[in-house]
C-alpha cells in the first residue's frame, strides 16, 4: 500500500492522505488529474474493481467533493480518491470508458446533484426521478421536509419531535445543555 | 425533463409534455390527420357511478365478491416482501379465496404495499383505473397512512386517500402476514355489508382525485408503444 | 319430434353436469397441487364463486367486435365438441349427437376454439396476448400431429370414424381397451394430451412469469367468465374423448367421472414436478418422441 | 450463439442480419417498420424481481435492445439520513434493502463505529455474525428454489418459503422483528440469545438439510430445468471487472470473491469455511453456487452457536446517543450480503447529523448495466430467470 502511494505521489499532485485502515487510504487529487490517476491505478496498479462514485455537498465552501473508491481484488487493498469541483459550474470529466457501470453513477449524480459529465452515455436521461422540476434533491440547499409538506398533503395530527429537544424538555427541564 | 413545464400560462397545458400536445402528422400514405395523444392514447372517459340495482340480489353478489378476492400482483413497496409468505404453506391465503392475478383487468383488489414513490403512483393509478369495478384498495403499512418513516421525503406520498379511495388500512411497519389476513377479513366484512364502494367514490369525486394526482405527477407521459 | 326435444333436454342436462364436474375437478386439482406444496389450497366451491363474481362485475370494456367474439368462438368450440361426443355408452340420451364421422369433427372443433381466441386476443391489442397466442398456435399444431396419428391408427384398427363404434369395440373386459390392444397409439395420444391440457412443462401459453398471462390478458368480467366456463367444459370433454378412444368409454356417470378425473390427473401429476419448456423446445419435443410413437402406431396396423 | 443447422431439432434461425447494427454496434431499431415490437415488463409484472421495469425491443422472440428503468422505489434515503441523528438513522437506514435488512444494520453500525472509534465487545461480534448468517440463510431459502419457480416449478419455492418462515421465527425470538430487526446497533447488539434458542435453531437447521436434499432431487436433477438453465444467461469472465460484478455472480464466473474471506470482518476469520467457485457462469451454475452458499451458511451457523460464549458485554460505551457528535471524517465499510459486496460510504462533518451516506448495493451494477448487456440476444422467455439468477433487488439501486 505504502509503495503504491509513494509511487503515485511522484506522478500526480495528491495531498491529504488519510490512512483509514491498514488496507484503505483516502487521498485528494486535483480535478484535472483525477481521471488519469484512476486510469493509472486501474491499468498499472491493478485496481480493477470500481466500487463507487459519489458526491458530497460542502455548501459552506461552495464545493462538491467527488469520491471514487477503487479496489484491488488481488492485493485486497482499497483506495478512495477525493476530488473537489466548484459548486457553481459543476462539471467533471467522465470516466465511463474505464468501467461500464461508471456511466450509471454519473447518470445518478447528474440527476441528484446536478453535476454534469459531458460525454457520458445517457447522462441526460432521467434515472430515478420523473418529471422533477425543482433543484436537484441531494443538494444541501434543497429542503426535503418543506417540499414534502407543500406537496404531499401531510396528515394533520402528526407531530415530529427532535428527540434531543423533547427529552430535554420532558426529562431534564432544568439542565442547560 | 425541465422542458415539461415551460408553458405555465395555460393552466391546462402546464403538465403536458411536448409529445402529449395536439399535433398534425402525415401518415405513410400522405394523408394529413390530427392526433391528440391524450385522447388517442389515454382513456378519456370519466368513470361512471354504478349503483346496485336490486338490494337482495346485490347482497348475494357481494357475498360472492367478498369470497373471491383477486389481488393484483403489484408490489409497490417493501410490504411486498410479506406477500410470498402469505401465499405459501405457513399462512396460505388461498384458503380465504385470496388469489393473485397478473393483470389489472382481472383483479378486484390492489394492495398498496407500503410507501409510494411518485413514479410508482402514476403506474398504480393507471393500474387502478384499468381494474373493473367494483374494486377495492388495501393499503399496507404506516407509509400509506401518514407517510410513516418517510413523512419528510420529497418523493413519497404521505396520504394515499388523496389519490384513490382506500377501503382498509393495515397499519404497521411492516405488517405481519397475519395482519394482512386480518385486513382481508375486514375487507370482506365491508364488502358483505355493502360499504366497499370505492369505485363509485372514485367516480363521484373524480375531478378532486385527478387534481390531487396531477398536483404531484408532473410528467403524464406514458411509455411509447407501437401496437 | 318428441324424441329430439327430449334428447336436446338431456344434452343440456349433460352439459350442466359436465360444467359442474369440470369446475369441481379444477378445484380438486388445485387442492392436490396445494397439498403437495404443503398448503390447504382453495375451498372446493371456489370456482363457482369466482364465476358468479366474474359474471356480476359492474363494468366491462371492450376493444372491438372481435374482442366480443373471441370468448364466444371459444365457447362455441367447447360446446361444439361436447355436442358430438358420446358421454355414456349404451345410454339412449347421453350419447348427444354422435354420428358416424364425429371423430374428425371433434378434431376440427379442438382447433376452432383456439382460432377464436387468437382473433379475440389479437383485437385486445396487448403484446403479451399476441406472443401468447402465437406460442399457443405453434404448440397446438404440433400437439395435434401425434394426436392425429394416434386417431388415424385406431381408426385403421377399428375400421371406423365413429366414437360410439370405437367404444363399442372396447366393451367386454379391460383387456379390450385400446390401451391394451393398441398401446403405441395410446402412448402417443397421452403424451399429446399433456400439451392439450397445457400444464407444465407445456404451460407456456399463459406463462405467468414471462408473458402474464398470455391470450386472456385483456379479458375480464363476463368475458373471462365465459372463458372459464368453457375451460371447465373443455377439460372434461377432452378427458372424455380420451376415455372413449383409449380407456373403454363409460357406461355410467360414475365411471365417466372416475376416468375423466384420472386422465386429467395424469397431466397435473406430470405438471407439478416439471418446469416449463421454451416454445421451440416444446415444439421440438412433440416432433420427436410422440411423433415417432404415432408413426409406429400406424405402421403396425397397416 | 451456436448454429447447428444440421440437426433439425436444434435448428436456429440465422439472425445475424437482424437487427442491422450501426457503426457503434448499436442496433438500428425502426419501430415504424413493424419488424420490431417494444414491450415493457414491469413494474406491474410477476416476472420482474421487485418494482422495476424493463423496456425490451423484440425481434421475434429475441431481444435486440434492453433498458432498465428504476426509480419506482426511490425514497430519498441519502437525503433523509442527513436529517436524522446517528442513532435515529439506524431505523431508517435498514429499510434501504428489504430482503436482507441485517446487512444494512451492520454496514451502518460499523461505519458509525469506525468514524467514532468504538471498539465492539466480543459477545456482540458473535451475535452480529449470527444475525448476518441467519439473514443470509433466509434470503437463500427464498432465492435458491426461487430459480425453479421462475420456470413455473413452484414446489421447491413453496417448501423453501415454509422453512424460511421458521428461520424468521427464530429472528422474532432473537430480535422481536420478522423482517426489520434493528438488532445490530451502533456500539453493539440489542440482546442475548433467548433460552433454548440453540436447540430450536438446530431443529430448524436439520429441516434445512433435508430441504437441500429434496431440492437436489426435485430441481438439480430435473432434465427440463437443466435444459432451460444450462448455457443460458452466460456472464463472460471478462465482464466481471468491466461491469463490477461481485458475490455469487462473480464466483460462478471463476473469481474467488467473498468479502468474508478477503476482508474478514466480525468473527469470520475464526470460522472455518470455504469459498466455492465455478467456471460455467450460466444460470444453473450461479444457482449451484447459491445452493453451496446455503450449505456453507448452515454450517457457519452451527459453528457460531458452538463457539459462541454464553455471556458477555453486549454494548460498548457510547456517548449519549441524543447528543452524539462524531468528528469529521469519512469511511467505507463493506460486508458480504447474499448478493455480494454490500458497502456503505459515510461522511461526517462534526455535527450530530451525518453529512452524507451512500450505499453501494450489488444490484446497482447487476440490474442496470449488466442486465442491459445480458438481455441482448436473450429469449424473452428467459428474462425472468436471468433476473432472478442475478438476484437483483431494486430498492438498493435507487434507495
Amino acid at each position: 500500500m505504502k509503495s503504491i502511494i509513494n509511487d503515485i505521489k511522484t506522478r500526480f499532485e495528491i495531498s491529504d492522505i488519510v490512512k483509514q485502515r491498514d488496507n484503505f487510504n483516502f487521498l485528494t487529487c486535483k480535478k484535472e488529474q483525477t481521471v488519469s490517476l484512476i486510469t493509472h491505478l486501474k491499468n498499472i496498479e491493478g485496481f480493477s474493481h470500481f466500487v463507487l462514485l459519489t458526491a458530497v455537498d460542502w455548501i459552506e465552501e461552495g464545493k462538491f467533493q467527488l469520491t471514487y473508491i477503487l479496489n484491488n481484488p488481488d492485493k485486497k487493498i482499497d483506495i478512495g480518491i477525493r476530488t473537489f469541483i466548484e459548486r457553481e459550474t459543476a462539471t467533471m470529466d467522465s470516466a465511463h470508458h474505464l468501467w461500464e457501470h461508471v456511466a450509471t453513477y454519473q447518470r445518478e449524480l447528474k440527476e441528484m446533484f446536478g453535476i454534469d459529465f459531458p460525454g457520458s452515455p445517457r447522462v441526460d436521461e432521467s434515472f430515478i426521478l420523473e418529471g422533477w422540476d425543482d433543484i436537484p434533491p441531494y443538494r444541501r440547499d434543497f429542503d426535503t421536509k418543506k417540499y414534502s409538506e407543500e406537496t404531499f398533503f401531510p396528515r394533520e395530527g402528526r407531530t415530529t419531535n427532535d428527540p434531543t429537544e423533547y427529552m430535554k424538555k420532558k426529562l431534564y427541564p432544568d439542565e442547560e445543555k | 425533463m425541465s422542458d415539461i413545464n415551460n408553458n405555465t400560462n395555460n393552466k391546462e397545458d402546464k403538465f403536458l409534455a411536448e409529445e402529449n400536445k395536439k399535433r398534425t402528422v402525415i401518415g405513410p400514405d400522405g394523408i394529413e390527420f390530427e392526433i391528440d395523444p391524450l385522447k388517442d392514447y389515454f382513456c378519456d372517459q370519466k368513470p361512471e357511478v354504478r349503483d346496485p340495482k336490486n338490494k337482495v340480489v346485490e347482497k348475494f353478489i357481494n357475498w360472492a365478491r367478498a369470497e373471491s378476492l383477486w389481488v393484483l400482483g403489484f408490489g409497490t413497496g417493501c410490504g411486498s416482501i410479506e406477500i410470498p409468505p402469505l401465499l405459501t404453506p405457513r399462512f396460505d391465503a388461498a384458503r380465504f379465496g385470496v388469489q393473485m392475478r397478473a393483470t389489472p383487468r382481472q383483479s378486484s383488489v390492489i394492495i398498496i404495499s407500503g410507501y409510494l414513490a411518485v413514479k410508482t403512483l402514476k403506474r398504480v393509478i393507471r393500474s387502478y383505473e384499468q381494474m373493473q369495478s367494483p374494486k377495492y384498495v388495501l393499503a399496507l403499512g404506516s407509509c400509506t397512512i401518514n407517510g410513516g418513516m418517510y413523512y419528510d421525503s420529497y418523493n413519497t406520498i404521505n396520504r394515499l386517500d388523496y389519490y384513490m379511495p382506500v377501503d382498509v388500512y393495515v397499519a404497521g411497519c411492516m405488517p405481519r402476514p397475519e395482519a394482512l389476513l386480518a385486513g382481508f377479513n375486514k375487507l370482506k366484512e365491508r364488502i358483505k355489508a355493502g360499504r366497499a364502494e370505492g369505485a363509485n367514490e372514485y367516480a363521484e369525486k373524480f375531478d378532486w382525485y385527478k387534481a390531487n394526482q396531477k398536483k404531484i405527477i408532473k410528467d403524464w407521459n406514458m411509455p411509447d408503444y407501437n401496437w | 319430434m318428441d324424441n329430439i326435444i327430449l334428447k336436446l333436454l338431456f344434452t343440456l342436462l349433460g352439459l350442466f353436469i359436465v360444467l359442474n364436474w369440470g369446475l369441481l375437478m379444477s378445484a380438486i386439482m388445485q387442492k392436490i397441487v396445494a397439498r403437495v406444496a404443503g398448503r390447504h389450497g382453495i375451498p372446493f366451491y371456489q370456482p363457482w364463486i369466482d364465476l358468479i363474481k366474474l359474471y356480476t362485475k359492474r363494468t366491462a370494456i371492450t376493444h372491438g367486435i372481435m374482442f366480443y367474439l373471441g370468448p364466444v368462438f371459444r365457447l362455441g368450440g367447447g360446446v361444439g365438441m361436447f355436442l358430438f361426443i358420446p358421454l355414456i355408452y349404451g345410454s339412449e340420451y347421453f350419447t348427444n349427437f354422435s354420428w358416424s364421422g364425429d371423430l374428425i369433427l371433434i378434431l376440427y372443433f379442438q382447433f376452432f376454439g383456439m382460432l377464436g381466441m387468437a382473433l379475440g386476443a389479437g383485437e385486445g391489442g396487448h403484446p403479451n396476448s399476441v406472443i401468447g397466442i402465437s406460442r399457443g398456435l405453434a404448440q397446438f399444431t404440433t400437439v395435434e400431429v401425434p394426436m392425429t396419428l394416434a386417431v388415424i391408427s385406431i381408426a385403421v384398427q377399428y375400421q371406423t370414424l365413429s366414437i360410439t363404434e370405437i367404444v363399442a369395440a372396447q366393451q367386454g373386459g379391460i383387456l379390450n381397451w385400446t390401451l391394451f390392444t393398441n398401446p403405441l397409439a395410446t402412448a402417443a395420444a397421452m403424451l399429446s394430451l399433456l400439451g392439450a391440457f397445457r400444464h407444465a412443462p407445456f404451460n407456456l401459453v399463459k406463462a405467468p412469469n414471462e408473458i402474464p398471462i398470455g391470450p386472456p390478458t385483456e379479458y375480464h368480467s363476463s368475458f373471462l367468465g365465459v372463458l372459464r366456463t368453457n375451460n371447465a367444459i373443455l377439460h372434461v370433454i377432452e378427458a372424455v374423448l380420451f376415455m372413449n378412444l383409449f380407456f373403454g368409454g363409460a357406461t355410467n356417470w360414475f365411471e365417466l367421472i372416475l376416468k375423466s378425473f384420472l386422465i386429467y390427473f395424469w397431466s397435473v401429476f406430470v405438471g407439478v414436478v416439471f418446469p416449463r419448456f421454451r416454445i421451440e423446445q416444446s415444439v421440438a419435443w412433440f416432433l420427436k418422441v410422440p411423433l415417432v410413437i404415432g408413426i409406429l402406431a400406424i405402421i403396425i396396423f397397416i | 450463439m451456436k448454429k447447428n443447422n444440421n440437426n433439425i431439432f436444434n435448428w436456429q434461425a440465422d439472425r445475424s442480419k437482424y437487427p442491422e447494427l450501426d457503426k457503434n454496434g448499436k442496433p438500428i431499431v425502426d419501430l415504424a417498420s413493424h419488424k420490431y415490437t417494444k414491450i415493457w415488463q414491469g413494474p406491474n409484472h410477476p416476472g420482474v424481481t421487485g418494482n422495476m421495469s424493463l423496456e425490451l425491443t423484440l425481434s421475434g422472440d429475441e431481444i435486440v435492445d434492453a433498458k432498465t428503468h428504476v426509480g419506482y422505489l426511490h425514497r430519498g434515503f441519502e437525503k433523509l439520513m442527513e436529517r436524522r441523528i446517528y442513532f435515529k438513522g439506524l431505523a431508517t437506514s435498514i429499510r434501504m434493502c428489504v430482503p436482507e435488512a441485517d446487512s444494512n444494520e451492520y454496514v451502518y453500525s460499523s461505519c458509525v463505529e469506525d468514524l467514532a472509534n468504538i471498539e465492539v465487545p466480543e459477545m456482540a461480534l458473535w451475535l452480529r455474525t449470527l444475525a448476518l448468517e441467519m439473514a443470509r440463510l433466509q434470503v437463500l431459502l427464498r432465492t435458491v428454489p426461487g430459480q425453479a419457480s421462475t420456470l413455473s416449478l413452484g414446489l421447491g419455492g413453496q417448501w423453501g418459503m415454509y422453512i424460511r418462515d421458521l428461520i424468521l421465527d427464530r429472528f422474532e425470538e432473537l430480535t422481536g422483528g420478522r423482517v426489520y430487526h434493528m438488532f445490530i446497533i451502533p456500539g453493539g447488539v440489542r440482546g442475548l440469545l433467548p433460552d433454548g434458542f440453540k436447540k430450536r435453531m438446530e431443529e430448524n437447521l436439520k429441516e434445512v438439510d433435508e430441504f437441500v436434499e429434496k431440492i437436489e432431487d426435485l430441481i438439480y436433477s430435473n432434465s427440463i430445468f437443466k435444459k432451460r438453465t444450462v448455457g443460458v444467461g452466460v456472464i463472460d469472465p471478462s465482464w466481471v471487472s468491466k461491469y463490477g460484478i461481485v458475490g455469487p455472480n462473480a464466483r460462478a464466473a471463476g473469481f474467488k470473491r467473498d468479502v468474508r474471506k478477503d476482508y474478514p470482518y466480525l468473527k469470520y476469520n475464526e470460522l472455518d469455511f470455504e469459498v466455492f467457485t465455478a467456471t460455467d457462469s450460466d444460470i444453473y451454475t450461479r444457482n449451484q453456487i447459491r445452493k453451496q452458499d446455503l450449505i456453507t451458511t448452515v454450517d457457519l451457523i452451527r459453528q457460531i452457536l458452538a463457539k459462541m460464549p454464553d455471556k458477555g458485554e453486549l454494548r460498548a460505551k457510547t456517548p449519549n446517543v441524543l447528543h452524539w457528535e462524531i468528528e469529521k471524517g469519512e469511511t467505507y465499510q463493506r460486508s458480504e450480503s447474499s448478493r455480494g459486496e454490500y458497502g456503505m460510504y459515510m461522511v461526517s462533518d462534526g455535527s450530530k447529523y451525518p453529512r452524507r451516506i451512500n450505499l453501494r448495493g450489488p444490484s446497482y451494477t447487476h440490474a442496470v448495466s449488466l442486465l442491459e448487456k445480458m438481455l441482448i440476444n436473450a429469449n424473452i422467455a428467459d428474462v425472468h430467470s436471468i433476473m432472478v439468477s442475478l438476484q437483483t433487488c431494486p430498492p438498493e439501486i435507487e434507495r
